[in-house]
């Protein structure tokens, strides 16, 4: 039984490595919705490591006890049918459990949602967030700038992420600031984020999307609100504005280092936001309104050229 | 003579004419979409049923209770899948 | 020329030209051999034309083994890819074709063969009938899967495999960004095996349904036929949905259709969506008749009956319709509402349940038993523990507000591996050890069985609990490479090592048959392992009536009742025995579908029309034919039953 | 082969009721795929894109005449059987013709219906809609017109062998499969045409 005991060893391993001697990304958070998801995680490895140890337990006493090795030639196994309270047990138990973790995973459904309980009061930053083969590309409407594979938040205020793609399926995945959601083309995806204090991290797009995979990476830079409108005044005084054309030059297939501009594409390259209403029935005053807000678009971007 | 009489048949299918007719009235009664859809859930599975009994003999054979409990099983499953992926991309997107 | 050119591979490497060469040498080396040994007639009279189950099975069984060795090459490649950062072994275009080859062909063309090669040979021997209820369709079934199955292989040498992963999301398997066929390969294999599939489960659940011995009510059937019953009954609540979802999907690469395109309405989507709802109970597929072999085994190898019968059952029954409501929590992150996740959070978490009661159950069957450790015996036993730190990583990632961490990253990649390959690899080889010596009339080498059984376990491990941590790291799936900063590579590099031992492992169990083929006893008699069902109660090799009379049971463990409490398990007389014939048409319809599905591939409709016709008239042939199969005379079964006897 | 006689005669042997069971099966997993075809027209069914919507093409005099044929034609299989039971050869095949007939003319209908669409601009690659709609009644459409072809080989059978079990048990099997037809044009007629006009 050298070997089961290795194995048990092995998971232990595993859970001291996981609760803390490194600080792995996901259980490093450094805002709410990443530190909420982090406490599930650690909570649910917890309890689960304990039925674990029961079954390993049971397993390995019983391989011991009553191995043929063991018993005597002429020991006759009883017939037993199975016994209410026992299976009454066995089943009662993973009820408790599994109820308290769904309890668990409805609430944190709802705060992951929504906007971060701890900044409830603050306004929320937006960022539009595309992909394309393989970029991101972040565009602060409130701002009006516009970044190519790196993001520049500020901390202590509710970050409200739009996500879609201009290509296959992306995940936008900050692990230390929460969990993953996916870009598409036809929808907007809406993700809740927030940082507690300032910092480097790692973003990427997590879901499969072809060749570029790998290197569909993009910094995220967390700073304090003050350094945050200062960097912004910085790109609006540098950087050079964002046209159609070179809009479209980035979309095309490739990889592409860190970019600034001022403007973002939303005007003339707006996001699919009107496609995805849940009632997407042509109700007469819907479909003329989104009209009337893609004439006006178009209108803006003409004066602009 | 009696059992020539194909008594059943003609009864299912003049059902199956009234319930035709009741479902048009959706068409042609300009009913609200909640009626309306209450009518023609109601009429197709009625209507359903009635195939599946009157016609289809599935009630004859010593498998009765399997045939009627796969039946039921896979519509069950295929109303899950149905109404299922209404959740995720119509009523919570 | 340019009509040629479309048969090209779109990104040649040397990898892929040597196993052009190999392949061309392999099947010039087949041809010659059969020609040589003048085995053609043979390999056509008895394999390619027969229609018996047990044959079927083995046929099942060797394109399983076969395919194992594929996946498992493609394995060792994202291995060792992965093995130090900035590798430049594969370059992404090439990665991406393996990873997907690697999924498709593990998923359904290794794992779903193995299970029906044990379906088809021993449920009809379970239930003591004399083969299963449509022995031509399961005939048909088997030619299917197998074409499919090369159909999807010879991608890797004309036109380019698939390379948008195992699942294949839309839009990035559409024509857009995937323009060489590859993709095409995908959708028309696995529609091809997957009516084999949906066939297969027609045809088993009549079986058990109706041709039962008698006594045999549905509560004495033995708990892998029950598993079976469920799994089958699961084929074909799902397999309609892949073959519509591929159905739009082949429209949508072909004939320009907008399903799952970003513009003119598509939804890329609803692909993820349809695929699940089949993908999610094709694992429970899986499982099921996993769970079923080693409820065989534990029982037979402690020596008692299995403990807790009824909650056995239960509890598959309950997966069974639980699993066709989770599927959802494939893509927890697409962004539908809490509502939504929390609904699917809350089935997939319920599945733990009756899973955590079959644990329990299996551990007290063990209970006061008399454990004897044989290699069937210690892969159910490594199965255990694994499986149930599987089984927790599988209700970790059902909370959907952590799943959002845990999505598209190796801790994912972690969890089904984990569960797959002891859950369904294990049983696999298990049942492989323990059914062997019924269908082959000797045993494999228990030395150096127990050695690859080590060996798997510990490779198992090894390759795969890494992972976790890494995905916790940050690591995400299906990437290429990854750079050395992110700290990756030591623990990448203890999976490849891992992978190397699992490679080792299987090595030693091809050079166990090898080994027990030369030095075996073949004097085993009918039941090597002292073991419960009814299987067992007939001659090794079975004859292809399977019972000269036809059995009479009063519990789940006939033959052990038989054995024990001198129960009368043969009570009637020999009579004729009624037989199918053999028939080439499923072959040759199994070939056809070949030709069409090559026709769609490459878009060359004229073949494609007239192999359409073809298989029609295959189905007219079969409805006009008059085949009433043949009977075997009482005389003929008294001297094989003598023969047989002898032989012992 | 042994017969049963105190069965109706597509119970007769073992085999047949075997294939009757086995057919069951098939017919509870063409529930799911027309399931999972109507999944898909739910979940598209206003995706429209630039193309016509459903209210733009639908229209109710041929859906109505489409329907009255199927339910017919499933009545007229009905009466078949009923006199196949009886061991009437002659009216069993007649009732049988005139189902096949029926059949052919709501087939008719339905490509008529097709020829519309796409003058209306309504083709497999207008939109999600279009193809989706086209889909769901084209897998019906083909569907039937399988079951024509077969219905004409169990015909042939049926005249060339006589009421055997074996014949009977085919036609019995048709039976079932031409019921089950109508039964999702019934959820097509609702769920798809009236809905859509509503």
């Amino acid at each position: 039984m050298k070997v089961k005991s290795a194995l048990l060893l092995l998971v232990l391993t595993i859970a001291t490595v996981l609760t803390g001697c490194e600080p792995l990304m996901v259980l490093d958070p450094k805002g709410p919705q990443a530190e909420r998801q982090a406490h599930d995680i650690l909570l649910s490895i917890g309890i689960m490591s304990f039925i674990v140890i029961v079954v390993f337990a049971i397993l390995i006493y019983v391989l011991i006890k009553y191995r043929a090795s063991k018993a005597s030639p002429d020991y006759e196994p009883p017939h037993i049918e199975g016994n209410k309270w026992v299976e009454l047990i066995c089943v009662g138990i993973p009820v408790i459990i599994v109820t308290y973790f769904s309890i668990v995973s409805v609430q944190s459904n709802n705060i992951v949602e929504a906007k971060p309980i701890k900044y409830q009061d603050k306004d929320p930053l937006v960022i539009y967030a595309s992909s394309s083969d393989w970029k991101w590309h972040f565009s602060y409407p409130e701002q009006n700038i516009e970044t190519v594979n790196y993001l520049y938040i500020p901390t202590d205020r509710p970050i409200e992420f739009k996500l879609y793609s201009y290509g296959p399926i992306t995940s936008f995945w900050i692990p230390q600031l929460g969990g993953q959601k996916y870009a598409m083309s036809d929808m907007v995806t809406t993700l809740h984020l927030a940082a507690d204090e300032p910092g480097e991290m790692m973003g990427r797009n997590a879901n499969f999307s072809g060749k570029g995979t790998a290197e569909n990476t993009f910094n995220v830079t967390a700073m304090s609100e003050k350094d945050f409108d200062k960097w912004v005044k910085d790109v609006k005084k540098t950087a050079k504005p964002l046209s159609e054309k070179k809009f479209d030059e980035l979309l095309k297939p490739g990889h592409l280092g860190q970019m600034t501009f001022t403007g973002t594409h939303l005007k003339f390259s707006p996001a699919p936001e009107h496609d995805h209403s849940p009632s997407a029935k042509p109700e007469e005053g819907q479909t003329d309104h989104s009209k009337m807000e893609m004439d006006m678009d178009m209108s803006d971007h003409q004066n602009h050229e | 003579m009696s059992e020539l009489f194909p008594r059943k048949q003609i009864i299912g299918f003049v059902f199956s004419l009234v319930l035709t007719a009741a479902a048009l009235a959706v068409y042609f009664l300009k009913l609200s979409f909640a009626q309306g859809m209450v009518v023609l859930v109601v009429t197709a599975f009625v209507q359903a049923l009635l195939q599946l009994v009157v016609f289809m003999h599935a009630g004859e054979s010593e498998d009765k209770w399997v045939i009627y409990g796969k039946v039921f099983f896979m519509i069950a499953m295929a109303l899950i899948t149905v109404f299922g992926t209404l959740l995720i991309f119509l009523w919570d997107m | 020329m340019e009509f040629f050119e479309r048969f090209a591979i779109p990104n040649p490497s040397l990898a892929i030209y040597a196993s052009m060469v190999a392949i061309g040498l392999t099947v010039v080396a087949i041809i010659a051999g059969l020609t040589y040994f003048k085995k053609w007639g043979y390999l056509w009279r008895e394999w390619l034309t027969t229609v018996d189950h047990k044959r079927i099975g083995i046929m099942y069984l060797l394109s399983a083994l076969i395919m194992l060795f594929r996946g498992g090459v493609d394995a060792i490649m994202l291995r060792a890819q992965l093995a130090v950062p900035d590798n430049k072994l594969l370059d992404p275009q090439h990665y991406n074709e393996v990873f997907s080859t690697h999924g498709v062909i593990m998923v359904m063309f290794m794992a779903m063969p193995f299970i029906f090669a044990f379906m088809n040979y021993v449920v009809p021997l379970q239930i003591g009938a004399r083969d299963v209820a449509f022995p031509r369709l399961n005939a048909l079934s088997f030619w299917l899967f197998f074409f499919g199955a090369m159909l999807f292989n010879i991608s890797f040498v004309i036109g380019g495999s698939p390379d948008a992963g195992w699942t294949s999301y839309f839009p990035l398997a559409g024509n857009d960004f995937s323009q060489h066929v590859g993709t095409n390969y995908y959708m028309i294999a696995i529609q091809i095996s997957g009516i084999g599939s949906l066939m297969t489960g027609i045809n088993m659940i009549t079986t058990i349904m109706k041709m039962r011995a008698p006594g045999m009510t549905l509560m004495k059937m033995p708990m892998f036929t029950w598993s079976v019953l469920v799994t089958n009954l699961i084929i074909v609540t799902v397999f309609p949905v892949i073959t519509v979802a591929l159905a739009m999907g082949t429209m949508d690469r072909l004939f320009g259709t907008h399903f799952f395109a970003t513009t003119n309405g598509g939804m890329d989507m609803l692909w993820a969506n349809l695929f699940w709802v089949w993908g999610h109970p094709e694992v429970y597929i899986l499982i099921l008749p996993a769970f079923g072999i080693y409820s065989e085994i534990i029982s037979t190898f402690a020596g008692r009956n299995l403990y807790g019968y009824k909650s056995m059952v239960a509890s598959m029954v309950i997966i069974s319709a639980l699993s066709c409501m989770v599927w959802a929590h494939h893509f927890f992150t697409m962004g539908q509402g809490a509502v939504a996740n929390s609904f699917f959070s809350i089935t997939t978490m319920m599945i733990a349940v009756p899973t955590g009661v079959k644990i329990f159950n299996w551990l007290f069957t063990l209970w006061k038993g008399k454990i004897r450790f044989t290699v069937p015996m210690l892969y159910s036993l490594g199965f255990i523990p694994l499986f149930v730190i599987g089984g927790m990583t599988g209700v970790m990632l059902a909370m959907s507000a952590a799943d959002y961490q845990y999505h598209n990253t190796m801790f994912l990649v972690a969890h089904f591996h984990n569960t797959i390959i002891p859950g369904v690899v294990f049983a696999m080889l298990a049942g492989l050890t323990y059914y062997w010596p019924k269908m082959f009339g000797f045993m494999l080498n228990e030395r150096i069985g127990k050695w690859s059984f080590w060996t798997l376990t510990i490779g198992f491990c090894l390759a795969f609990f890494p992972m976790y941590i890494t995905g916790l790291d940050g690591q995400a799936r299906r990437m290429y490479t990854y750079s050395e900063a992110t700290g990756y590579g030591p623990l990448n590099m203890v999976s490849f090592v891992g992978a190397g031992v699992m490679a080792i492992s299987f090595a030693l169990i091809v050079y166990n048959v090898y080994y027990s083929v030369r030095y075996s006893p073949r004097n085993i008699g009918a039941d090597p392992w002292d073991a419960r069902s009814l299987e067992w109660a007939t001659h090794t090799p079975v004859p292809e009536y399977n019972f000269a009379v036809e059995p009479q049971v009063a519990s789940s463990e006939g033959f052990w009742d038989a054995k024990k409490k001198g129960h009368a398990l043969f009570p009637g007389k020999v009579e004729k025995i009624h037989m199918p014939n053999n028939s080439g048409v499923p072959f040759i319809m199994g070939a056809i579908f070949f030709v069409l599905g090559f026709s769609l591939v490459f878009s060359l409709w004229i073949p494609a029309i007239l192999s359409l016709i073809g298989i029609l008239a295959c189905m007219a042939l079969r409805s006009f034919e008059q085949d009433h199969g043949r009977y075997i005379s009482v005389k003929e079964i008294e001297e094989t039953e003598t023969k047989l006897r002898g032989a012992k | 082969m042994k017969v049963d006689h105190s069965l109706p005669l597509e119970y007769g042997t073992k085999q047949n009721g075997l294939n009757i069971f086995g057919f069951w099966v098939f017919l509870a997993a063409e529930i799911m795929l027309f399931a999972t075809l109507f999944t898909s027209y739910f979940t598209l069914e206003h995706r429209t894109g630039s193309g016509p919507s459903g209210t733009e093409i639908f229209e109710i005099a041929p859906v109505i005449i489409e329907t009255l044929l199927l339910l017919t034609s499933s009545f007229t299989i009905g009466l078949g059987v009923h006199a196949m039971r009886l061991g009437r050869k002659k009216a069993m095949m007649t009732f049988f013709v005139i189902t096949l007939l029926l059949g052919l003319g709501f087939l008719g209908f339905e490509i008529d219906e097709f020829i519309t669409y796409i003058h209306d601009g309504a083709t497999l690659q207008t939109s999600a809609f279009t193809a989706m709609l086209m889909t769901t009644l084209g897998t019906h459409g083909l569907h039937v017109t399988f079951g024509l072809f077969w219905g004409t080989a169990i015909l042939l059978q049926v005249k060339k062998r006589g009421l055997t079990p074996e014949t009977a048990n085919k036609s019995f099997i048709f039976s079932l499969y031409w019921h089950f037809l109508d039964v999702v044009w019934i959820f097509i007629f609702s769920f798809i045409y009236l809905k859509g006009m509503m």
